[in-house]
């Protein structure tokens, strides 16, 4: 047991022999040290948020052709901190008419609804706030306080562009709950556990993404719709809503929902990598005898962090790529395409997972992922069926896109 | 060790308090605001009972899942008719919805 | 007296100061506000018993969709909200009086109960509550009827909901 | 997977398809039938699985693959439902399995599929045939997808049925094809016949399903358990063998063996209950007729051998089933050689041989049941199918001509066909042979040989001497049917026109035609002059294991083997030699009218049962008892109550009831109600306070009362 291989336990055991060598009563000593745990961990994480910053502007300034933050330190990169100064030091306004309480909660709960998903994300097998046996559901319940944030931020700020931008964004996060809630629960299934730690486990050797692709698919639009991003960014509409639920923030008020939305985006990105690519598992090169120092607790850490990464710059891609859709579109498109969608899916996984399961891995993994895009395939083409019909409905059967073909052919 | 009765009191003293808001608030989404509070009484008695009885007896865990359930289902078919009242009556005092009068 | 008791004093008398909030507060949305706040009491109450799993899904369930869809039904129901007349009724002191009786009633007939200041057995090692649970509400010979039902009653109270609210043209 | 969890997967498939198809796939002809035959490919490939497995564990008689869920609770105890593969359902499973696969592609070429939709076709009524460029072409089937989807859950009752491991959902499984049974005889439901003969099969099968439930009822009181394996334990049989039942002398087993056998009396088509079979031919020709050839009456048989460890308990019962098959054996083999059209004499032909396989279980010889029931499925669909296939040629021809008065079942108007139909002539050929026991070379040779040896060797004489006739009648009605339908000239211009049918219908016609020849060489006796002993008797092994106790090797005798040489050949002779020059039906000596009109029982079944109930109900029940007895008494009453009511009306119902009680408490309660309206405010936290006010109250009063 040392340093290097459970650094948390070394460090709380030191900690914990000062403390008591100063005279502290052990009870009071534990739950010092946890405050100090959970600190740290929140310092580190509003660091990498800060750099969160700088990368999401550096990559939507490379989608759109541009440099991005180039002038402050190299690649910019005390940008950021530059932002911060700024904020910190701008007017703190509360509107007239505002409910100042409640105002002023809730960027605090938004913030809050982040952090407190870090307590059950597992670092390391031993780097880890708590392993919850209902860690999944702990997501969807920190999510709940998230969508509570955002409608008392909204009501509070007695604007109606904001009670506008709120209704928009808690009726995204609540349709969209149900899908993901669903996707959850195949990890749940494949692993048999919803601690977070056990299904990364589970994930050795075979990544859920293999066995459920449609899963982990289905899971990154409802968590980009949770998150509120374009195309789900009809929350903040520019256009017709200025900014959404957010419009009367100022200040280090209004950075603070910033950073919980960046920090958020980035979270997802990690629970991704834990619900369907391992985790801080390296694929299993990690077992491999020769690869046994993989093993350590740091590179436990980076390894997560670097999945979260691409998760996180999977959701940028999709938000710098995609146009924003219509409100009634978006709703339709969850209850009726995504919601069924994902309750077949789940009830299929499930019983294909007892029935191959016992059977040969390569049955397993083929069975599973074929099974997988058997059913996208038939519910895109159930889909497109659909939505020619209605297309057709309005346009007119004369306008439809064969006949178009079909003059465009009789002209050659 | 927090003894059985501690439980049981914070549970008695929400279920009054539920029962006060449904007898005296005029506005009937308040109404089942208390109607909640008193559901959730209920279920902390099942929960706290299940803990301090036969553990492996799991039916005080499924009657409080049973009891969220049938909040939830009460929730939404009760505000659905308060939004149905407030729609025909324009109004939401409970008092004020008395068409079952003599 | 142990951090436990500690938690749960603290917990409880936020809870239950939560609770009078709610029945009391004037403004409906701090009413629910003050709701959300009760239930996550309860919650950590739940946490207290080692019902973690109840804990989690009550949040989900109260706060994430009920505390909401209170929250959404008071601003439907806008008028009222900004109404200035009292929020409680002519009769509130007998249903303040009841209140009263009933939580004296009760405490009467509980503290002449034998059981009444029982302590709790430890936890087995490796009991798993949760597992526990699912057969238990999946279980042919345990509760999977009235689960069953419990589901019937969502989908009749899904319908139920939308043909209500529904705003027929 | 292992072999218990793919038993329990097997039947599944085609009911999936059933609602598939009903519920999303019947506008798209071609996704049902790929649905459905997927399904049936399914449960062909697990079926065979199950088949190769249970052919590698040794003694699986005594271990054989079983699993069982609770199903209803009973009180503390459950019903069980469950699978069983033993050697006999793992045997049954083979044909099942393979049959039901070939109807299923055969039904994608009978239906037409690829054909354009008919001119005139309408919903209930079979293709008509369609107009392209002039010439009339057949149409494809209005109710295709429908089709489909009953022969998906027909499957689904057969698998069901085959797989159980205990009499109630065996029953489900045979009612589930009991039920699909009527829809597919009534497929064509506008037509008055189609109709009538869907309600004939339905009611008189459900006859014999009274007595079965009955019996299954019996045996549940009697043993408490449905499941084979329980019910064949030997102290559960000797108990049942010992207590009488008080009904005909017979002892519990046996009078319970009786009521299942009533149920396959009905099932399978014997004597009397036989009459719904012939009529079933009314169905979509081939397939429904295969059913009723190859699967479902086979089931019958099926449950009489699945319940033979009790039937063989009492003697007197199994007098009364040899006699029965005997007799049907004989008895439809004579209507047989007297029908016409094509499918009819098919259909008396199976009534024959399920007779034989009765017959054979009633003289104790199982092995040869079995062997019979298994080769008798695979030739008698072959020669389904065939005679679908050559219908189906001569409805092309009748197109050509376009004289629709011209029925393309009549034998009479075929003749010469073996040109135009190649292939089906040779697998119709082989089917043929294999039905009449041609010697050596077909399986239909070796099954009966069987049931004929074991018959003589065993002293059942009577037995024996009836069947030898009744073979000699099915080789000679046999080649006269191969004779009028393929050998000569045609007769008419269409039988010259007729057609070779497409390969999804042909190919089916190989593959059975594969197992109609080879099946029987699996179950060579092991003393036969020269063969036995060259390929080892696996049939009797395997399927013998089944019982408790493994039945004796035969002695080889040459009476019977001479006798079913002698009867095969020389009834195919003489079938050739009478037919072979014949021109048209007035030509044919055998229009004997008792044979031609099957013994009359139909019209006697009408006079004895529908007439009579008919004169009953009107006569006697209506007239005499309704009208005179009935009514009569009715109107004495009538006076009398009339007389009492206005006595009690004027004396105590004006003045005391409505005066007193009736205005008085009116009065009461509206003085009450006035004074109390007031409460119901309409308020409902009033109420609620009330409520809570009273609830107190009478908590408090309890409180004391009970406990103080």
């Amino acid at each position: 047991m040392n340093f290097w291989n459970d650094p948390l336990k070394v460090a709380a055991d030191w900690s914990m022999e000062i403390l008591t060598g100063w005279g502290m009563p052990e009870v009071g000593a534990r739950v010092l040290i946890a405050f100090l745990g959970v600190f740290l961990l929140i310092a580190v994480l509003m660091v990498l948020d800060i750099f969160l910053v700088w990368i999401e502007r550096k990559v939507v300034a490379r989608f759109q052709d541009r440099i991005g933050p180039n002038r402050l330190g190299p690649f910019g990169l005390i940008q950021p901190f530059a932002d911060i100064i700024k904020l910190l030091i701008k007017e703190d306004i509360t509107p007239t008419g505002a409910d100042k309480v409640v105002y002023n909660i809730a960027p605090m709960l938004s913030m809050m609804s982040v952090l407190i998903l870090w307590a059950a994300v597992p670092l390391a097998p031993v780097i880890l706030g708590v392993d919850l046996n209902v860690g999944i559901l702990f997501l969807i319940a920190a999510g709940a306080i998230g969508t509570l944030s955002i409608i008392m931020a909204g009501w509070s700020s007695n604007n109606k562009f904001a009670m506008v931008g709120a209704f928009r964004q808690v009726a995204v996060m609540i349709s969209f709950e149900v899908p993901m809630l669903a996707m959850l629960l195949i990890p749940t299934v494949l692993s048999g556990s919803m601690g977070m730690n056990s299904i990364i486990q589970a994930q050795y050797p075979i990544p859920f993404v293999l066995l459920s692709p449609l899963g982990a698919l289905i899971f990154l639009i409802a968590a980009i719709a949770e998150l509120g991003r374009a195309p789900f960014d009809l929350a903040e509409g520019e256009s017709e809503l200025v900014s959404g639920y957010n419009i009367e923030y100022s200040g280090m008020k209004f950075g603070m929902f910033y950073a919980g939305e960046l920090l958020h985006a980035f979270t997802f990105g990690g629970f991704w990598s834990i619900l369907f690519f391992g985790g801080y598992g390296l694929f299993g090169l990690e077992k491999i005898p020769a690869l046994m120092w993989l093993n350590n607790p740091f590179i436990n850490i980076f390894t997560l962090i670097a999945k979260a990464m691409i998760g996180y710059w999977i959701i940028m891609w999709v938000k710098y790529t995609m146009l924003r859709i219509r409100i009634d579109h978006m709703l339709a498109f969850n209850w009726k395409f995504l919601t069924p969608l994902s309750f077949v899916l789940l009830m299929m996984t499930a019983l294909l997972n007892v029935l191959l399961r016992d059977g040969s891995t390569w049955l397993y993994i083929s069975g599973m992922f074929l099974s997988n895009v058997l059913l996208a395939w038939t519910a895109l083409e159930i889909a497109r069926t659909y939505s020619r019909r209605e297309r057709e409905k309005v346009e007119g059967s004369k306008h439809s896109l064969g006949a178009v073909e079909g003059v465009a052919e009789a002209h050659h | 060790m927090i003894p059985l009765s501690w439980y049981l009191i914070l549970s008695a003293g929400l279920f009054s308090i539920g029962l006060f808001g449904v007898l005296s608030r005029r506005n009937a989404v308040a109404i089942l605001l208390g109607v909640e509070l008193m559901l959730n009484a209920v279920n902390v008695n099942l929960v706290a009972f299940w803990r301090y009885g036969d553990l492996a007896q799991m039916a005080g865990q499924v009657f409080a899942i049973i009891v969220f359930a049938v909040a939830a289902a009460e929730v939404a078919v009760g505000l659905a008719l308060i939004i149905s009242v407030y729609r025909r009556r324009n109004t939401v005092v409970a008092n004020d919805i008395d068409l079952m009068k003599w | 007296m142990t951090a436990q008791q500690i938690i749960f004093l603290v917990v409880g008398f936020v809870t239950l100061g939560s609770a009078l909030m709610v029945v009391t507060s004037h403004n409906l949305i701090h009413a629910a506000l003050w709701l959300v706040s009760t239930l996550f009491g309860v919650a950590i109450i739940y946490t207290l018993l080692n019902a973690g799993f109840l804990a989690v899904v009550q949040v989900v369930v109260y706060i994430g969709a009920i505390a909401i869809l209170f929250i959404f039904a008071v601003m439907l129901t806008r008028k009222d909200m900004r109404d200035q007349s009292p929020q409680l009724n002519k009769n509130w002191w007998v249903g303040a009086l009841l209140a009263v009786v009933t939580f004296g009633g009760l405490f009467f007939l509980l503290q002449s109960w034998s059981g009444f200041s029982r302590t709790a057995a430890d936890l087995p090692s490796g009991f798993d509550a949760i597992g526990r649970l699912g057969e238990a509400l999946v279980s042919p010979d345990a509760f999977v009827l009235p689960f069953e039902v419990a589901s019937v009653l969502l989908m009749a109270a899904l319908v139920g909901a939308v043909y209500l609210a529904f705003n027929r043209k | 997977m292992t072999t218990e969890t793919l038993i329990w997967l097997i039947p599944l498939p085609p009911v999936l398809a059933f609602f598939l198809i009903v519920l999303f796939t019947n506008k798209n002809k071609a996704l049902s039938h790929s649905v459905a035959v997927g399904a049936a490919l399914l449960s062909w490939l697990g079926s065979m699985i199950v088949f190769f497995r249970a052919l590698g564990v040794e003694h699986l008689g005594q271990h054989p693959f079983e699993s069982s869920i609770p199903w209803i609770p009973t009180g503390d105890t459950w019903l069980r439902i469950g699978v069983l593969i033993d050697p006999l359902s793992a045997a049954v499973l083979f044909f099942v399995a393979w049959t039901v696969l070939m109807i299923f592609i055969y039904s994608i070429g009978y239906h037409n599929y690829g054909q354009p939709a008919g001119d005139h076709d309408h919903m209930g009524l079979p293709p008509h045939g369609a107009t392209v460029h002039g010439h009339t072409v057949p149409s494809i089937e209005p109710m295709y997808s429908r089709f489909f989807a009953f022969i998906g859950l027909f499957a689904f009752g057969m698998f069901t049925l085959v797989v159980s491991d205990n009499l109630l959902t065996l029953f489900v499984g045979w009612e589930i094809m009991g039920l699909c049974s009527y829809l597919l005889i009534g497929f064509w439901y506008a037509k008055e016949s189609a109709r009538n003969a869907a309600v004939k099969a339905f009611m008189t099968t459900r006859i014999g399903d009274v007595f079965m439930l009955l019996g299954i009822a019996f045996l549940y009181s009697a043993t408490g358990t449905l499941s084979f394996r329980e019910i064949f334990r030997e102290e559960v049989l000797h108990t049942l063998a010992t207590v009488p039942s008080g009904v005909l002398g017979l002892s519990a087993a046996g009078l319970i063996a009786l009521l299942l056998f009533i149920g396959t009396i009905g099932k399978s088509a014997q004597w009397p209950l036989h009459v719904w079979l012939p009529d079933a031919m009314e169905g979509p020709t081939p397939v429904s007729a295969m059913i009723h050839a190859a699967t479902m009456v086979s089931a019958g048989v099926y449950a009489v051998i699945r319940m033979f460890p009790l039937l063989s308990l009492d003697p007197k019962t199994m007098t009364f089933v040899a006699f029965i098959g005997a007799f049907t054996a004989l008895f439809a083999a004579t209507i047989a050689v007297a029908q016409n059209d094509i499918k009819r004499v098919l259909a008396y032909s199976t009534i024959s041989q399920l007779g034989f396989m009765i017959a054979a279980l009633g003289i104790g010889a199982y092995v040869a049941a079995v062997f019979h029931l298994i080769t008798h499925a695979f030739f008698k669909a072959l020669l389904f199918l065939g005679s679908g296939s050559v219908i189906h040629g001569m409805e092309h021809g009748v197109y050509h001509t376009g004289n629709h008065k011209v029925d393309p079942q009549d034998m009479f108007n075929m003749g010469g066909l073996r040109r135009k139909m190649p292939i089906t002539f040779w697998t119709f050929l082989i089917g043929g042979f294999a039905l009449s026991g041609f010697p050596i070379i077909t399986a239909g040779f070796w099954s009966k040989d069987e049931i004929l040896a074991d018959a003589f060797v065993n002293g059942h004489t009577a037995v024996f001497a009836t069947l030898a006739i009744a073979a000699f009648m099915t080789a000679f009605y046999t080649m006269r049917q191969i004779t009028l339908t393929f050998l000569g000239e045609s007769r008419t211009k269409e039988a010259e026109h007729a057609q070779e049918t497409h390969w999804t219908m042909t190919a089916p016609l190989v593959v059975l035609s594969f197992f109609a020849v080879t099946y029987g060489w699996v179950g060579i006796p092991e003393h036969f002059p020269v063969l036995g002993g060259l390929v080892p008797n696996w049939f009797h092994e395997f399927v013998g294991g089944t019982l408790a106790e493994m039945p004796e090797v035969l002695e080889f005798s040459i009476v019977p083997l001479l006798t079913s040489l002698g009867v095969a050949l020389g009834g195919l002779f003489f079938g050739w030699l009478a037919y072979r020059n014949v021109k048209s039906v007035a030509d044919d000596k055998l229009q004997i009218g008792v044979l031609k009109n099957k013994w009359y029982f139909d019209e006697a079944y009408d006079f004895l049962f529908i007439k009579s109930a008919y004169w009953f109900s009107e006569t006697f029940v209506s007239k005499w008892m309704d009208k005179g007895v009935i009514d009569g008494i009715l109107h004495v009453f009538g006076r009398v109550t009339d007389f009492l009511g206005s006595l009690i009306r004027n004396y105590f119902d004006v003045p005391v009831v409505n005066r007193f009680f009736g205005d008085g408490s009116a009065e009461v309660v509206q003085w009450t109600g006035k004074n109390l309206r007031p409460i119901q405010t309409g308020r409902i936290q009033q109420y609620l306070m009330l409520a809570l006010v009273v609830f107190i109250v009478i908590g408090v009063a309890l409180y004391y009362l009970l406990l103080a």
